[in-house]
C-alpha cells in the first residue's frame, strides 16, 4: 500500500505545471477566445511526451499508463489548456489512435477544437470510427466558453473502425471521465488559488475581505471539497491502469466528486470576488466557464451518481 | 384574510394582459430579432419598447398620472408585473431610474425635480445609470472618495465609478460624491444628478460575465457640472446628507420591492422545459421545491403589501428578500443547466440566465452583507 | 386582496399566545417526558374555544374556519405542547368529531397521547371510523420526543363509522399536513428566539459569539426560511377554508416549507449552542426533538414535494 | 502508487477479522442486551470488551509492545480499525485517553510517566476523561479559569470542568488548569493528570442530547493533588506550559486519524437499510453520494498516511478531515431517517446515531472554528 504519486510522477508533473505556467498563461487562453489557440503550449506538451503517455514505447509512445497522464492533466486543467487534452492523450491514445489533435465525441454531442483537430474519433453503431478532417461535416456551436471551438460532428466519409468492442468503448468512456475530472480538479484549485490572492489584496471596511469569517468559510468549503476530490481521481488512474474490477465505478466516483468541487469553487470564487469577478476583463471567467462546460462533458453528475448507485444497489 | 383579487383588478389584470400581448407582437414583428438589453442595438430596440410602455400608460403604474404613471396602487403595480414577465417581455433599460433613484426623487426632490425628472426618466427620454461603486468601493459604499468641489455656479467632479450597469448606453448619472474633503465614511457625501455628456466625464464600457457590454466605467476628470445641468438643481437633498438619502430609500416601499412574477414565470419555463426533457423523478422533485420558493416569495410580497398599505414599513426585510430572490434565480437555472445536460454549454437563454443570476448574490449589496443585515437589524444580534 | 390576518384572528391567537407562555412554560414540557402532561394548558385552550373553532356554532362550537384555528396552532408549536392540537382541533373537529383529546392515525402510524386520549379516530377501509379508548389495542412506541406518549393503535371494537368518502379523508389529511405545518412555523421561530438571546448572551473569545459573522449567518438562514415559510401556512389556511381547488397542492407546500424552515432552525440552533444544547438540561432539546417528530408526520418532505410536482407535470 | 495490500497486510486482515468475529460473538452472549456505552451499566460491559481486546493484544495496535501495543504500523491499525467498525463493535470507553491523551504522554512524558500510564490505559485499568472544556470555556480555550495553587507536595484545585465525555464513568481525568495565577489566555496553564477519587473532587453526571448520562460536570474544592498522586508525576510536560502540550498534539499523528472505517460501515449499512426499505431513486442516488464521500475521506486518509510514512506532518490538514467526517456522519443518518419515514422518531440505533453524529459538528472544536483554520492556515487568508 501507497497512495501517492512517485517520484516519477511527479517530476513529469512538475515539468509540465512549469511549461504550463510559461506558455500558458491567461493571456494565451484569451487568445483562444479571439481565434485559432497558440500552438505553442500544446506542441510543448507534444514534445515533453505528454501525447503519448499512453502510446506504447514500440509505436513511439512513453509506454507509461494512467498514473502519470493525471497529474499532468491536473496541471492542464489548472492552465485552462484550450486544447482538448483528455480527447487526445487519454481517450485516443488508449485506443492507439494518435495524431497531433484528436477530438471525439464519446464525452457528449458537442465536441471542442472542432475547427483545428485533425482527426475525429466517432461513436458508430456501438463501436467507433476515426475520420479525417475532411470526412466530417461541423456543425458550430457557440458555446458559454469560446475557447472551445465547439461543433457538432458528422461523419460524411467512411472512416477507419477502431473498435467495435462495445466494452473497450465503456472503458474509452471511462477513461474520458477520468481526464476530465483530473482537468477539474485542477481548475478547482486554480479558481482558489486566484481568489485567496484577491481576497487577501481586496480591502473594504478598512481590512482585507478575506479577514472577514464568511469569506473565509466559503473559501474553506472549496478547499475541504478539493481535498476529498483529489484522492478520488488519483484512485481511479490507478484503477484504470491496473484494470481493477472496480475501474468504472472508481471513475464514476472521480468525476462525481471533481465536479461538485469544481463547482463550489467556481461559485465561491465568483462570490469572493464580487463584482470585480463579473466581468469578461477578469482572468476568473476563464476558468469558471471551462469548469462549467467540462461539468457536463463525459457525464454530469446525476449520470456518475446513478452509475455508483447501481453498482451499490445491485 | 382574502386572497381573492376584485372584479377591478381582475380586469386590470385582463387589460394588461391583452395590451403586452398585442404589444410585444407588434414591437417584436418591429425589431426582428431580438438582441440583448446590455449592447447598444439591443438598447435601442427597448427604447421602442419603452416608448410603447410610456404610451400605452403601463411605464410607472403605480406613480402619480401627473408624472406620467397610471395612479395604480402596489395591487396594480403587482399585477402588472406578473403580467409583464409571464409575458415573456424584455428587462426594462429604464429600472434603475425608476427602481433606484425615483424613491428618492419622490421623497427628497424638489417640485422643479419632480416635475422635471420624473416624467423624463418614465418616458426615457432620460436613461439613468447608478453611480456608486468605485474600484475600492463595492461593498464598503460608505468609503466612496470620487470627489464634488464647489465652485462658482456648480462642482468640479473628480473621480472614477465603475460597475455602472448599462452606463455605455445611458444619459445620466446619480451618484455618491465626496463634497467634504475633511470627512470620512457616511459624512459628507453629496448626492448629484449628472448628465453623462458634460465635458470632462468619460464613459467606457466594458464586458460583463456573459460578454455584453453590460458594465461601464465613468471617469471624472476635472468636469465642471453646472447647478442648472439638471432642471431644478443637479443635488438631490441636501449638500454632504448624501447618506440619509440612501438610507431612506433603503426602507421605502416603491422599486425595492422585487416583483415575484419574475421567477414565477423562470418556474413555469422550468416546468416546461423540464416536462419537455422527460426529466427524471430528481428533477421533477427539484423544480417542484423551486417553484414553491418562487411561489412563496409571491405570498410573502402579498403580506408585505398587505403590511404597507396598513402603514407599516418595509425596513431592515427587504434583505431577508433579497437573500430568497437571489437563491432562488440560481436555482432556476441551476436545474435548467442539469435538464438540459450537454447542452447547457450553449450560449442561449438559460446559459444567459445562469449567468445573469450568479450576479444577483453580488449586486444591490452582497448576501453576506444581507445577512449581517438580518442578523443585526431583524434579530438584534450585537455587531 | 389582503393578505393578513384580521384584527380579530390576531386577538385570538395572542389571547391563546399569553396563556400558553404562563401555562405552557418549558417545564411544563418537561413534566410530559416524566408522565402524564399537566392538563391545564390543554384544558385552558378548550375553555377558550380552540379545539372547537371548527366545531358549528349550532353544535356549541364556534363556527370559524382554518384561518382562526392556524395561527393559534403556530402558538402551540411555539411552546410545544405536548397533546396533539392538530389531531384534536384540527382533524377530529372538522369530520365533527369532538371530544377532550382525540388522536388519529390518518398522519402516520404512531400515534401521540395515545395513553390519555378519550377518542381514536383511524383509517377503516378507505374511510375513518371513530373508537372509544376501551375498543383498542396500544403497542408503545418509545419515541426520541419522550413527551408525545406515543403508541401503535388497533381496534378492536366496531367503532363508529366517521365517514366513507375518500375525498373527506384526503381533506382530512390535508387539514392534518396545515396544522403541523402551522406548528412547525412556531416550534422554528421558538428554537432561533432561543438560540438569539442565547449567542447574545455567550461570550467566547472576549465577546458574545452573537457578533461572530458565522453565527450571524447561520441564524440569518434560519430567519429567512421561516419568513417565506410562515405566508405558505397562512395561504393553505385560507385555501382550506375557502374549498380552494389548490387547497391540497397548497397544504403540501405550507408543509414542505415549514419541514425545511423547522430543519435549518433545528439545525442552526443546536449548533450555535453548542455542547451546552447538546444535553437535556437545556431547555432546547424539547422543540428539537418536537421537531424532528413533526416533520415525519402527516407526510415527510419527499412526499410533500411528489404531490406538489404531481399537480405541476400532470 | 499501489493500492494493493502486501499479503502480510491481507493476513493481518483476516486475523482481525475472524477475532473478532469470535471475541464479539463471545463478548455478547457474555452481556445479554448491549446497553449504551454512555450508562454506568453500559461501561461495565464495555469494561468487559476491553479487558478482551487488551488480552487479544487489540487494543492500541499501533503502540509500541512494551506499553501494551501490538507495534504495527499506521496501515495496520488502519486495517484493523476497519475490521473493527465493519464488525459492528462497540465504540470504545478507553478512547478519550487512547485519542487525545496517548500523544501526549508519548512525547511529553517522563519515562516513568509512560512506564505507568500507557500499559494500564491500553488495559483500560484507567479509564481517562478529558477536562478541557468549562462551563464558561468552550470554543475559547484558551480562556479556562480553573486553577491549581503549588503548595507544598502537590497542588490545590479549584474550579470546574464540564461536558466531560463519560466523566462519571472514568478513574482519571487529565485537563488543563491555570497555575499562574498572573497569566492570561494561553500561557500559565498547566497540563494536570487527577484522580477523580481525590477528596475535593466531585463528579457529576448528565444526560446529552440523547438523554443517556454521557457527559459530567467535575467540581474541584479545594482539592489537593499530591505529586504522587500519580506515579511519575501528575504534570505532564512542564509547569505553566500546557499550551506547547495543546499544540503538539493537534499536530501528531496517532489517535487524530479519525478510522474511516466507521463511517464505510454507516454506510453500508445504510445501504442496506434503503435496499430493505425499497427506496425511491432520489434515496439511492443521496446514499451513493454518501457511500461516495465515506469512500473519498478513506482514499484521503491513506494519502495522509502515505505522508506522515515519507516524513510529512499532519498539522492543519486535520482541520479538513473533522469537517468532512463530522458532516458526512450527520449526512448518513438523515438520509436513514428519510428512508425510515415515519418509523424514524422511534429511539433506536438510527435515531440514536442520528443525535450523536449531531455532536461531530460541535466537539473537538466547532466546524466554525476548523473553518477558520483551514482558511487562516491551510490557505493562509489573514487573521
Amino acid at each position: 500500500m501507497r497512495f501517492g504519486w512517485s517520484e516519477d510522477q511527479l517530476a513529469f508533473r512538475d515539468a509540465a505545471r512549469d511549461l504550463l505556467s510559461k506558455e500558458c498563461g491567461p493571456d494565451v487562453v484569451r487568445t483562444a477566445w479571439e481565434g485559432a489557440p497558440d500552438p505553442k503550449p500544446w506542441s510543448s506538451l507534444e514534445a515533453m511526451g505528454v501525447l503519448s503517455v499512453l502510446v506504447p514505447e514500440a509505436d513511439g509512445g512513453l509506454g507509461l499508463d494512467e498514473t502519470f497522464l493525471v497529474p499532468v492533466l491536473e496541471e492542464a486543467g489548472r492552465a485552462a489548456l484550450p486544447q482538448p487534452i483528455t480527447d487526445t492523450a487519454m481517450v485516443a491514445a488508449s485506443l492507439g489512435v494518435t495524431g497531433s489533435v484528436v477530438v471525439t465525441d464519446l464525452g457528449g454531442p458537442i465536441v471542442g477544437s472542432a475547427d483545428t483537430a485533425d482527426g475525429f474519433l466517432l461513436a458508430v453503431d456501438g463501436g467507433v470510427a476515426l475520420f479525417d478532417a475532411d470526412q466530417v461535416e461541423r456543425e458550430p456551436v457557440t458555446t458559454v466558453d469560446r475557447s472551445r471551438h465547439a461543433a457538432r460532428i458528422r461523419a460524411t466519409g467512411p472512416g477507419r473502425t477502431v473498435t467495435d468492442d462495445a466494452s473497450e468503448v465503456a472503458a474509452a468512456r471511462d477513461r474520458g471521465a477520468l481526464g476530465t475530472a483530473a482537468e477539474l480538479v485542477g481548475l478547482a484549485d486554480q479558481m482558489l488559488a486566484i481568489t485567496v490572492d484577491y481576497v487577501g489584496e481586496r480591502q473594504q471596511f478598512g481590512k482585507p475581505i478575506g479577514s472577514f469569517q464568511a469569506v473565509k468559510h466559503h473559501l474553506a468549503n472549496a478547499r475541504v471539497a478539493i481535498e476529498f476530490a483529489g484522492p478520488a481521481v488519483a484512485r481511479a488512474a490507478w484503477s484504470i491502469a491496473e484494470g481493477a474490477d472496480t475501474a468504472s465505478r472508481d471513475a464514476s466516483m472521480a468525476k462525481y466528486l471533481a465536479n461538485e468541487a469544481a463547482a463550489e469553487s467556481a461559485k465561491v470564487a465568483l462570490q469572493c470576488h464580487g463584482a470585480i469577478g463579473y466581468t469578461v476583463e477578469c482572468d476568473l471567467h476563464l476558468y469558471l466557464k471551462r469548469s462549467w462546460a467540462l461539468r457536463r462533458l463525459w457525464g454530469d453528475s446525476d449520470h456518475h451518481v446513478d452509475r455508483v448507485a447501481g453498482v451499490l444497489f445491485e | 384574510m382574502d386572497l381573492n383579487w376584485t372584479a377591478e383588478q381582475d380586469a386590470n389584470r385582463a387589460e394588461a394582459r391583452q395590451w403586452l400581448e398585442l404589444n410585444l407582437a407588434e414591437w417584436r414583428s418591429e425589431i426582428g430579432e431580438q438582441l440583448s438589453g446590455d449592447t447598444a442595438d439591443g438598447v435601442a430596440q427597448q427604447m421602442l419598447w419603452e416608448q410603447r410602455l410610456f404610451d400605452g400608460g403601463w411605464s410607472v403604474v403605480s406613480w402619480p398620472t401627473e408624472y406620467g404613471g397610471r395612479g395604480g396602487s402596489l395591487w396594480e403595480w403587482l399585477i402588472f408585473e406578473a403580467e409583464y414577465w409571464r409575458a415573456g417581455a424584455p428587462q426594462r433599460v429604464t429600472q434603475n431610474g425608476i427602481q433606484i433613484l425615483s424613491p428618492s426623487v419622490f421623497e427628497f426632490g424638489t417640485p422643479e425635480q419632480k416635475d422635471h425628472l420624473l416624467p423624463r426618466m418614465a418616458s426615457a427620454e432620460d436613461l439613468w445609470c447608478q453611480g456608486w461603486s468605485e474600484p475600492n468601493s463595492g461593498s464598503d459604499l460608505a468609503s466612496v472618495s470620487s470627489r464634488a468641489r464647489r465652485v462658482d455656479g456648480g462642482w468640479i467632479l473628480d473621480g472614477q465609478k465603475t460597475w455602472t450597469t448599462r452606463g455605455a448606453f445611458c444619459t445620466h448619472l446619480f451618484g455618491l460624491f465626496r463634497t467634504d474633503p475633511e470627512s470620512s465614511r457616511h459624512r459628507g457625501l453629496t448626492y448629484l444628478l449628472v448628465p453623462l455628456d458634460t465635458p470632462g466625464v468619460t464613459v467606457r464600457g466594458f464586458g460583463r460575465l456573459d460578454g455584453d457590454e453590460g458594465f461601464a466605467e465613468v471617469f471624472f476628470d476635472e468636469a465642471f457640472l453646472a447647478d442648472d445641468a439638471v432642471v431644478g438643481g443637479v443635488v438631490l437633498g441636501e449638500v454632504d446628507q448624501a447618506w440619509s438619502v440612501v438610507v431612506a430609500a433603503a426602507g421605502t416601499e416603491r422599486g425595492l420591492l422585487r416583483p415575484p412574477g419574475r421567477y414565477l414565470a423562470t418556474s413555469a419555463e422550468l416546468i416546461r422545459l423540464i416536462a419537455s426533457v422527460d426529466g427524471d423523478r430528481s428533477l421533477r422533485r427539484r423544480a417542484a421545491i423551486a417553484w414553491m420558493k418562487a411561489e412563496a416569495f409571491d405570498l410573502q410580497t402579498l403580506r408585505v403589501i398587505t403590511s404597507l398599505l396598513d402603514g407599516g414599513d418595509l425596513g431592515s426585510e427587504s434583505s431577508l428578500s433579497k437573500i430568497w430572490w437571489s437563491e432562488l434565480d440560481i436555482e432556476l437555472h441551476a436545474i435548467a443547466m442539469d435538464a438540459l445536460g450537454a447542452a447547457a454549454e450553449i450560449d442561449d437563454e438559460w446559459s444567459k440566465g445562469w449567468q445573469f443570476a450568479l450576479s444577483g448574490p453580488i449586486y444591490a449589496g452582497t448576501n453576506e452583507i444581507q445577512r449581517n443585515i438580518v442578523a443585526e437589524r431583524v434579530l438584534g444580534l450585537p455587531r
